[in-house]
Parts: C-alpha cells; structure tokens; sequence
C-alpha cells in the first residue's frame, strides 16, 4: 500500500485515534506496575509500541462486527471499547471483571462490544473469528470479524487451515497480523523464511497487504479497504501490520535478545507521537491540549485501578459456575 | 412403530432438528454433496441447502474452530469429524477452547455446538482408525459426551445434544449403523446424562455403553437360561456421568462389571468403579471388575483384533468369576 | 519444469521403470478384488493411475534414503523394494507380513529398506519423514526423505508447520505432493482456493516445482534435481505431480463425483503406457516382451497372495506385543 | 550432598545424558539461545551447539513428528512442548504417531524419544496454561507419562525417560521448579512406573503426586502430632501404573486417598481406585476417597484458583471423615 492511497482521517477522528492510544499506553503502563509490584499474580503481555494497530482497526469496524485476538489483547479490548474499570477488575481477578474473574489478563473477552475473546493459545483464535464471521454471512448482516494473532503465529498449522477455509468459503473476516518483529524472544527471521508475512496470502488466494503499523492512518485506511471488500461478499484479506513492541514478551522479559539499537530505531516512530506530530503540524492540537487529554487518561486509568481494587473476589462458592450452561 | 437403522437414526435427527430450528448448520468432510463417507447423511444438503450445509477442505482444527465461533454468535452447528481418531488433530480446539469458552468468558457465551464422529473397532479400519474416544473426552469439564447404543437413543440423544446449549460430542459407533430399532414418529429429545436400565435383574450389575453394550445383552440372555440373573446398563453419556441409576443398581446386585471397549487405564469404567468404591462400597459383595482391550492397542490382523477387544467369551467369563466370589 | 529439462533414461533404467509399475499396478487390481471379494477386511486406497509417481520417484533416490506416505501406499512400498510376500501377508493380517499384521494395508512399514511408514492420519507423515531428514543432517550422512501427500493434505495444519520448519532447518527432505484432482469426494477446486499447490512452496522460501506425474521420466528428472538440492545442504523442495486415480478413493467408492469424461481423458496419458508407447518407438522393447513381463509380474503376484494366503496369523497371546518396547 | 533446585535437576539431567551419548537432540520454542521460557535449559545450547540444540518455530505438530521421525532413525530426541497446555495442539502426533508408531510396524522400530512440559497450576496464568497433562495422557497405551515431584526424582526419571526405548513424556510441576533438594553427584537414572512410599504410617494410604504430593505430605506431618500416621506414596508415574506398591500399602492401612490436581472424571485417580476395588476390595475398612478439582476448570482469579486447587485444608478433612468411617 503507498502512502498515496491512505484516507486521512478528519480532526475528530484523530482525536478519537490519539484518545485511544494513549488510553491503552496508559493503562498497560500501570498494568505493567500492578504485576511488576506482585499487586496481581500470573503474567501479562503488553502491546506498548503497537497501539496503533488495535486503535486503527477498531476504529474502521462498525457495530456488529467482532473481534478475535491473543493474550497481548489490552489493547485491542479498549479499542473496541471495553471500559477502564471491567479490564482492570478482570486484571485482578474481580467478580465485576469483565469475564468476573474467570479470564484474567490473557482472556479479555466482552461479548456486548463483540470481543469474541483473547486467546492464550497461540494461533486458536483464528477459525473462532471465522465462525463469527459464517454467523454474519448465513445471517446476510452485513458484519465482518477480524481477528488479530503475531508473526509467531503465523507458522502454526492452525493458521494455514484458517486462511484456506475462509477463503474457499469467502468469509467476511479479516487475518490481521501483528508483526512485531518477534515470537517470545525468537525473531521472526529465525522461525520464518520469508521476508514479508503478507506473501503468504498468495497461498490462499487472497490480497495480502502491508502495512505501516505505527501509522494509525495507514491502519485504519488498510482495514477500511479490505473490510469494505469482506461486506461486498468477495472474501478475506491477510494485513500484514509492521509494528514493534517496546516491552519484553510478558511481564518478566527484559528483551536481552534485541538487536542493538532497534528499539531506539522504532521509539522514533512512535505511533502515538507519529500521529500528534501529524496532527500539531496540522493545527489540530497543540502540546498543553494533549496534556490535559493525556492527564485525564491517567487519571481515569488511577480511577479504575482504585475502584476494581476495592471491588470484592468471586464467592467461593461459585468456583464451578460458567462450567456448564445450566439451562 | 417404524424400525430404522442406528445410521438413518443419525439423519433423521440431524433432518428433524434443521427444520424446526434456521440456526442449525451443519459441515465437515464430505458431509454435504457425498452424503457422508459412512453414507449417514444423505439428503441432508440437497434439503437444506449450500448455505447451511458445507463440505470443507481437510481441515479439522478449522472446522472446530469455526464452529465454536458460530456457536457463541448466534449459530447452532453440527461439526463432523468423522472418524473419532481425528478427534485428537482438532484437540485443541475441542479442549482448551469448546469446552473452556462459556467458563473463561465468565458466563458471557453459551456454547451450543455438537461435534459427530464415527468410532469403534472390530472392522479392520487398523490402528488408527479404530479406537474409542469417549474415555479420554471426559477428562475435560465444559464438554458432554454422548455415545449411544440404539437407533431410538440415538435420534433422541442426537436431537437433545443439537438443542442442548453446551458442547456436545456425540460418538457414533460404526459397527452399530446398520442396527435397526424402533424410533416413534413422535420420539422427542432425550435427556443427555441419564444412564438407562436396558435389562432388570437381581445378580450383577453390568454396565456398557455401545458395541459392549449389545454384547452384554448377548451374554445376559445366554445366562438367564441358566437362572443368572443380569441388570445391564446402558451408560448412553462419560459426562455427565449418571451415578444415580448404577449405584441403585448395585445397591440391589451387591456386584458390578463394566465392559469397555478402551483401555484399562484411564477408561471410564475407571471413573464408575472409583464412584462405586466411594459412594456404595458397603453395598458390594465382591470386587468391581472391568473387561476391556487391557493396555493394549488395536491390530489390523483380525485374530488380534477380535481378541483385542472384549467379546461375548470374555464378558461371560468375567460375570461368572464374579459370581464365584463371595 | 519445461520438457527439454527432463533427464531421459536409458533402457535398463526405463525397463526397471516398466517393471515396477506394471508390478503397482497388477499388485493393486489383486488387492482390490481381495478386498472387493471380503476375503480381506477392513479398506483399501489404490493409486492405480498415479504409479508413475512413486516409481518415478523411488527411482530417483539411493540406499539410506527414507520415505513416508499415505495409506494409499501399496505402490510407494513396492516401488521402494517391499516384496511382494511381506505386503500380501500384511494385508491379510498374517504374522509373516510386513508389519507381522499389526498394520495393514494403510500401515506398510519396511524399516530394512527405508520406508519409515505409510499413515492414515492426513498429513501426519510430513513431520515424521522431516525427522529421518534430521537425523541425515545431523549425522552428516548424504542420505535425503521423501514424504509423499495427496492434494487434500495440503490443507492440513501441520502441512504447514512441516514445509516452514523443513525450510529454516534447511533439512534434505523432498515433500511430494500426487495432486490427483480429489480428496475423497471433494475436487480441489473446492476445497483450495488456488490452481497449482506447487504456489504454496513460495510461503516458505522454497521452490515449487510442476511435474507431471503420468510421465515416469518427468518425476524422475524432478526428483533428482530438488535430491541434488537437498543432498546439498540447500534444503527441502514442494513437487507437485499433477495425476489421476482411476479407482474409487477407497475399497467401495464407485467415483460418482466425478466430472464427466475426465476419466477417460486421462486415460489416454496412462503412465505404463506412456512409457510402454516411449519404448517401444525407441525400439527399446516391444509388444510381445512387454507381455511377457507383465505375465511374469502376474504369476509373482499371484504366487505372493497364495503363499499369503497360506500364512499363519499372529499368535493370540502376542496380542500386546509391541505396544511396549519391553527392554 | 548438594542441594540444588527442581528446575536445576531437569538441565543438568539433560547436561548429562547429553555428554554421554551423541545422538540426543533437544529443541522446542525458545529452548535453546533463551534457555526455555521457564529459564530451566540455560547452557545447553551454549554446551551442544547449534545441530543439537534448537529453537522451532511455533510449530508444536512439527516438533512432535519431527522428533519421531528423528527416533525411529537413529536419534534420542528431547522435545519440549512449553506449557502442558499445548499437548492437545500437538495431540495427533502423541496419540496416534508417537503412541502407536512402534505397534503399528509390527515392533520394526522403537520409538526413544523423550517429550517435556511444564504443568499445573496455582500461578494465576488462567484457564489455558494451568492444566495437569497426566490424567488424560494415560489413556494412550505406548506411552510413559512420569510426573516426578523432587529434585532427585525429576534428575533420575528425567535421565531415565531419555534413556528409555519407549516415548515418554516427563511432566513439570511449574510450581515446583524452585523446590530444592539433595541430588547427589552420582545419583543414577531412576525406574520408571515404580511408585515410592514417601512417609510411611499405620493409618491410612495416601496417593499423590507432584504438587498434591507436597501437600499431603504436609498434613501428614501436621496429624503425626496427633497420633495420626499417613502412609504417603509418591506414585510419580501413572503409566506403567504400580499397582503392586499401592496394594501393598492398602493391605496394610486399608484406608485409601489419592489427592488429584485434576477433575474427577476421568482423573488418575479413578484408575488406582478402580485397581484397588479389584484387586484390594477385602483390605478395605472405609470408601475409597479422592480430592480432587471435582468438574472445575481452572479460574484466573486467585481466590478461585485456590479454592478449586485440592489444598491442605481439604486434604486435612478428607483424612478425617475417612478416618471416621468405620
Ligand atoms: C500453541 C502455543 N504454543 C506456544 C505458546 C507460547 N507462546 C505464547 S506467546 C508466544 C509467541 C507468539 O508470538 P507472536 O505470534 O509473534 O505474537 P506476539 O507475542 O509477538 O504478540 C508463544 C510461543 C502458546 N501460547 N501457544
Ligand atoms: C486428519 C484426517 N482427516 C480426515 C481423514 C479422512 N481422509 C482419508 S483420505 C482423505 C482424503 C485425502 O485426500 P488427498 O490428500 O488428496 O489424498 P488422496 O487420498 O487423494 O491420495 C480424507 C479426508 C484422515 N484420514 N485424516
Ligand atoms: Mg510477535
Ligand atoms: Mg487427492
């Protein structure tokens, strides 16, 4: 995709894009202190540096589509716009948790935003989206489902039998890979040999797309497109977003096998200071109204740290509940 | 009453469920155009149409995986795996997520998805092509699992599941399709967990499921000629495991024997035997004892695999050792 | 690959082809009416039609190579030297057999002569031959494995996972797809969304090479050149055999979905006969040799069911053997 | 005698095979430059260079058949599988290729192949990472499935699976890997399938392993001080499953309780009590008992996950109402 044909985004619209990113910026920040201060127990994996990729493909989806996503899903749940205070509770295990506690970190799932869930198995939350997606195309809706994995997964065979199967069904779903540059601590050239992750659309006849995943208008202009041409009945579409993350894997990683250098190389294309900058040059914003939006962030964030810690546990006595449907 | 076969049992069900309810579809391998490569099928996709009922590429963790998606965003599909060997290629797919879903959303989703395949030896499929699954699919809370023994059961327990608002996977034994039963016109869905008293009597409690079941029977009309006594259960689901009617049985036998068409270890008489020891220990009269494939796998050669899994000589044998303990 | 490119055999060579398709072939028609004639239970897949790929490719490899395939395997067996003694006995469930009855006729198994197994798991025998292909790598040995696969294997989850991992370890092993137009009943056109399954080698940096699977010479020449290849140090290599089988997919499919004439299109290109037809021009053979082969080959083969036949069967008390290595 | 840590116990069983004999491989994900995401392989990769020890891609059906392949041609490969979890995504290739590849050649090959995981939970890592592996796995005939529960077990067992001509698959307890203990400089590679009796006592036999183990044997020591004496078994494999060492140990107590991080259904469990309800019924004074997560799934939130995890309290009083029983 050239520059070219990348739709810009009005000041509203920019707003809402700065709005969300730095709300997950925010928020997995203090995530990070809450586990690093064992304030909660388990792992998490943030997606800081990669905020534009969630952010811009929440922002061209409608209601009524859904979403698939991995463990690395904070992001991709507040841009579909679960709220501050069901996160955070989820986070620490709370029965008001947007899964009331059964999920935790790795398991954001909130049907009424149609977060169809995130996933802990690398690659399974491929075909669940496709089921959403068949949902939409016997029910003529009009949805799509995107579902969001790494580059890591794109060598699980469950990904390959995903791509094939929607596309000879031509499913309105959208593959969105993440490529951050790495699988754990292994980079994506050492488990994969080929350069461009999007090439592997061709095996399934599909478009493959890549894209520039620190631009949350590239993003968001790439998904329009393709999505548009999910609703219009002819099939998926494998976006390729070249993003980075910032932090290590999950929580204990400190990221000793980067390239030397590479980090500071992309903190230079901050997705979030990428777009402010766009926006300052272009008389949208200035510094101080972005302060005040960034305060009120935090803040919101504190807020809901404070209100899901005074939150109470799930009963006990519910530990089997959700196991089976009673009904 | 009309008689059909086990296989057209399947059918009718699948049929009668699709056209009461627009959210039910239905695909695997060669399920739509093919009928089914057990021929179980047929009709199926020329009733309902290319929407509703699919063929799919070899894909079994996408076809699981789709399904589910399906289930939790207002769909109800049938999934078919076909030969329940396959089982283990989608697992994943059928154990950390299927039947996880509805649990680690906290209750957002219900999960009404039923997966089919076809199971069992005694037909020279070999070693991978043979075996039984239901003992290894109770190992996981969240899932139901259904193996019928007759045509009745089978279109009632099949409906139940399809209706049934959890995962179900129903097992369908192969070398019972072409059995023939009575199935009413105006049979309803059955209730899926409740094991079902197939033969009254005072001596022993068997209980079987499947092949083993019809086996048993086998052997309880041979001894009854000789004044012993069999009650013979049809276990019908592994999970949720109907305690109730085996240990009332046993309570009135003092004597059980399950016959598993599994190995020893881990099979679910395993599960019944350690329910018993807990909850009707007083009750018995001897020790509970288990007539299944020991630990050993299935062989093509038919000798081996005639001895391999249990028979009508090995299920008497074991009844009357049984009897002779006191 | 061009015509021009294939490597011509000389006459012993073509003859030790015709023989051992003529020998798949007379071998497979007997086990069909074996089976058809329920004197043996169970199912059976043949490959009659296709015999010129795994003649043509057994041809091409040298002693320590090792290969795996699919139930449809009696012809990869025979062509790789199983006699014809151990595969009747096999098939017939005998002690004498191959796999001394324990595997049958989608299980033929001859460690002595390299072949690692034939599987009735779609796909399961990709990675198992790649693991012979490690051993060679590691050993330093020269030796290669070949994995034969239908076109429905090629979309399977660990297809993928196989062809990715064989390309980053660089391992000497040949992945042979026999696209004989149908998965079970399912053509692939409807089950793959592309034309030539040789494309999806483009995935995994790797070549993709058409061949065509009825001429012997073609699979030949192709094999040789990806073993050169792989021999190397290079690394793996699709080939996609472009075939037909003229049989139901197994034991009782008459083939009614089928599109109509296409049998007897391909009919015309028979792979004995396409070589026979070769031969003879080149004054190489003629008619009456030719039946004279084929007569040999026939009493062989119906030598090597009576005296199978004629076998015990496995003793019932071994009925656990080998599930345990006992040592 | 030094004291070295669980975790420490598993590389230097690893260490040492390796040096010994050429033809182990070891790779998984991230096993070999990052020394394994549970940080338990540091230097291997930097002791055996690049051919031997690898990384894989996310690949776990490759790395399985990969591995097997490798066994049955002249290698002893090590694979490791990272969490438990992600068995089932490489089931096909343990079940019926791993399991079965030596059977179905008639024992033309054997299979010397040696697959890792870490299990169990307790951490907070949710649904889909905390699992216990064993239950489950014991159903597949072919198979060894060890679950050692100390420094000197996993150190033998481990060396010992590698050594063995037979595929197992040797268990972690994630929640142990800190646990220290004396492994002494020349501990030899253990037996693999013989339970050990841990703590012997007059009272009651309890059977569990791994995590469970360490906690019954905490509330042996806290009911010593009161007169109560536990017998405590390590079962460590549960296939081959000792039998003998458990009968043995009921003749004595005639009280039996196997504490489980595993359901009910289906739980190992179920196969000791169904032995012993065999082979053991006449030594019993009382039910046969087993704690266990009932037909829980595991929750991410603390209070949940310990309250559906067997703990000491419940231990405690399972002990006690069995004890009652008369
Ligand atoms: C089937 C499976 N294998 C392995 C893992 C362990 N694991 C968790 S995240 C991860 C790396 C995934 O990398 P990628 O797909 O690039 O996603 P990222 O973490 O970079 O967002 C691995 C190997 C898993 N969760 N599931
Ligand atoms: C994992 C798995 N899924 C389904 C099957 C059932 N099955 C057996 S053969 C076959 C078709 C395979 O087609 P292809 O790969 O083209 O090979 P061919 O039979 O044409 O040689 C199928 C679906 C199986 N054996 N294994
Ligand atoms: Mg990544
Ligand atoms: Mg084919």
């Amino acid at each position: 995709m050239t520059t070219d044909s990348i739709a810009r985004l009005d000041r509203d619209a920019r707003l809402k894009a700065l709005n969300t990113m730095t709300t997950i910026r925010l928020a997995e920040e203090e995530i990070q202190n809450l586990f690093m201060a064992n304030l909660v127990r388990g792992t998490t994996h943030l997606a800081i540096g990669q905020e534009a990729c969630s952010a811009g493909v929440a922002q061209a989806l409608r209601p009524g589509d859904s979403m698939t996503c991995t463990y690395r899903g904070h992001g991709h749940a507040l841009a579909l716009g679960m709220t501050l205070r069901a996160m955070m509770a989820e986070m620490m295990g709370k029965a008001s948790g947007a899964c009331k506690g059964r999920g935790g970190s790795m398991h954001m799932t909130d049907q009424s935003i149609g977060l169809l869930g995130a996933n802990a198995i690398v690659g399974a939350q491929l075909p669940i989206a496709m089921g959403a997606a068949l949902t939409a195309q016997i029910k003529g809706s009009g949805a799509i489902a995107v579902v969001f994995f790494g580059d890591g997964a794109t060598n699980i065979g469950v990904f390959h039998e995903s791509l094939n199967m929607a596309s000879v069904w031509k499913l309105p779903v959208l593959f969105i890979c993440e490529n951050n540059l790495y699988g754990e601590y292994s980079p994506v050239r050492a488990t994969t040999p080929i350069d461009d992750l999007a090439e592997r659309a061709a095996a399934y006849g599909m478009p493959g797309v890549i894209v520039d995943g620190q631009d949350i208008e590239a993003v968001y202009s790439a998904t329009l497109a393709a999505a548009e041409r999910a609703r219009a009945g002819d099939g998926p579409s494998l976006l390729e977003l070249k993003t980075y993350r910032y932090r290590g894997h999950s929580r204990a990683d400190t990221g000793p096998y980067r390239a030397p250098g590479e980090l500071d190389e992309w903190l230079k294309r901050d997705p979030i200071d990428l777009l402010l900058g766009r926006m300052i040059a272009a008389g949208e914003i200035d510094q101080a109204e972005y302060d005040e939006m960034r305060g009120a962030i935090e803040k919101a964030v504190v807020e809901a740290i404070e209100w899901a810690q005074a939150e109470p546990f799930p009963e006990l006595e519910a530990a089997d509940d959700y196991v089976y449907y009673p009904g | 009453m009309p008689e059909i076969t086990y296989r057209d049992a399947v059918q009718k069900a699948i049929a009668d469920e699709m056209r009461l309810d627009d959210s039910i579809v239905f695909f695997g391998e060669d399920v739509a155009k093919a009928g089914g490569v057990f021929k179980v099928t047929p009709g199926i996709y020329e009733e309902f149409g290319a929407e509703r009922v699919r063929d799919t590429p070899i894909s079994e963790q996408a076809i699981i995986g789709t399904a589910l998606g399906a289930a939790i965003t207002g769909l109800r599909p049938i999934a078919e795996l076909m030969f329940a060997d396959f089982i283990p290629v989608a697992m994943d797919q059928i154990v950390n997520q299927v039947a996880k879903y509805r649990f680690m959303s906290g209750g957002q989703f219900t999960v009404p998805l039923t997966i089919r395949a076809a199971q069992g030896g005694g037909g020279g499929f070999g070693t991978q092509h043979s075996q039984c699954a239901e003992s290894w699919l109770m190992n996981f809370p969240g899932l139901k699992v259904v193996a019928p023994a007759t045509p009745l059961d089978m279109y009632s327990l099949l409906r139940a599941a399809i209706r049934d608002d959890n995962p179900v996977v129903v097992l369908e034994h192969k070398y019972l399709y072409t059995l023939k039963g009575e199935v009413p016109a105006d049979a309803s869905p059955g209730s899926i967990g409740e094991a079902k008293v197939v033969r009254e009597g005072a001596d022993l409690t068997v209980v079987a499921l499947q092949l083993m079941l019809h086996r048993a029977l086998e052997v309880a009309d041979k001894l009854a000629d000789e004044g012993i006594n069999l009650e013979v259960i049809d276990l019908r689901a592994v999970a949720p495991l109907d305690s109730e009617t085996i240990l009332r049985s046993v309570m009135k036998t003092n004597r059980l024997l399950m016959v598993e068409e599994s190995p020893r270890q881990g099979g679910w008489g395993a599960s019944v035997a350690s329910m018993i020891a807990d909850r009707g220990i007083y009750h018995l009269d001897a020790p509970i004892k288990r007539v299944n494939m020991e630990n050993s796998l299935i062989a093509y050669s038919p000798v081996l695999e005639d001895e391999i899994i249990p028979n009508a000589g090995k299920i008497e044998k074991a009844v009357r050792d049984l009897l002779a303990e006191d």
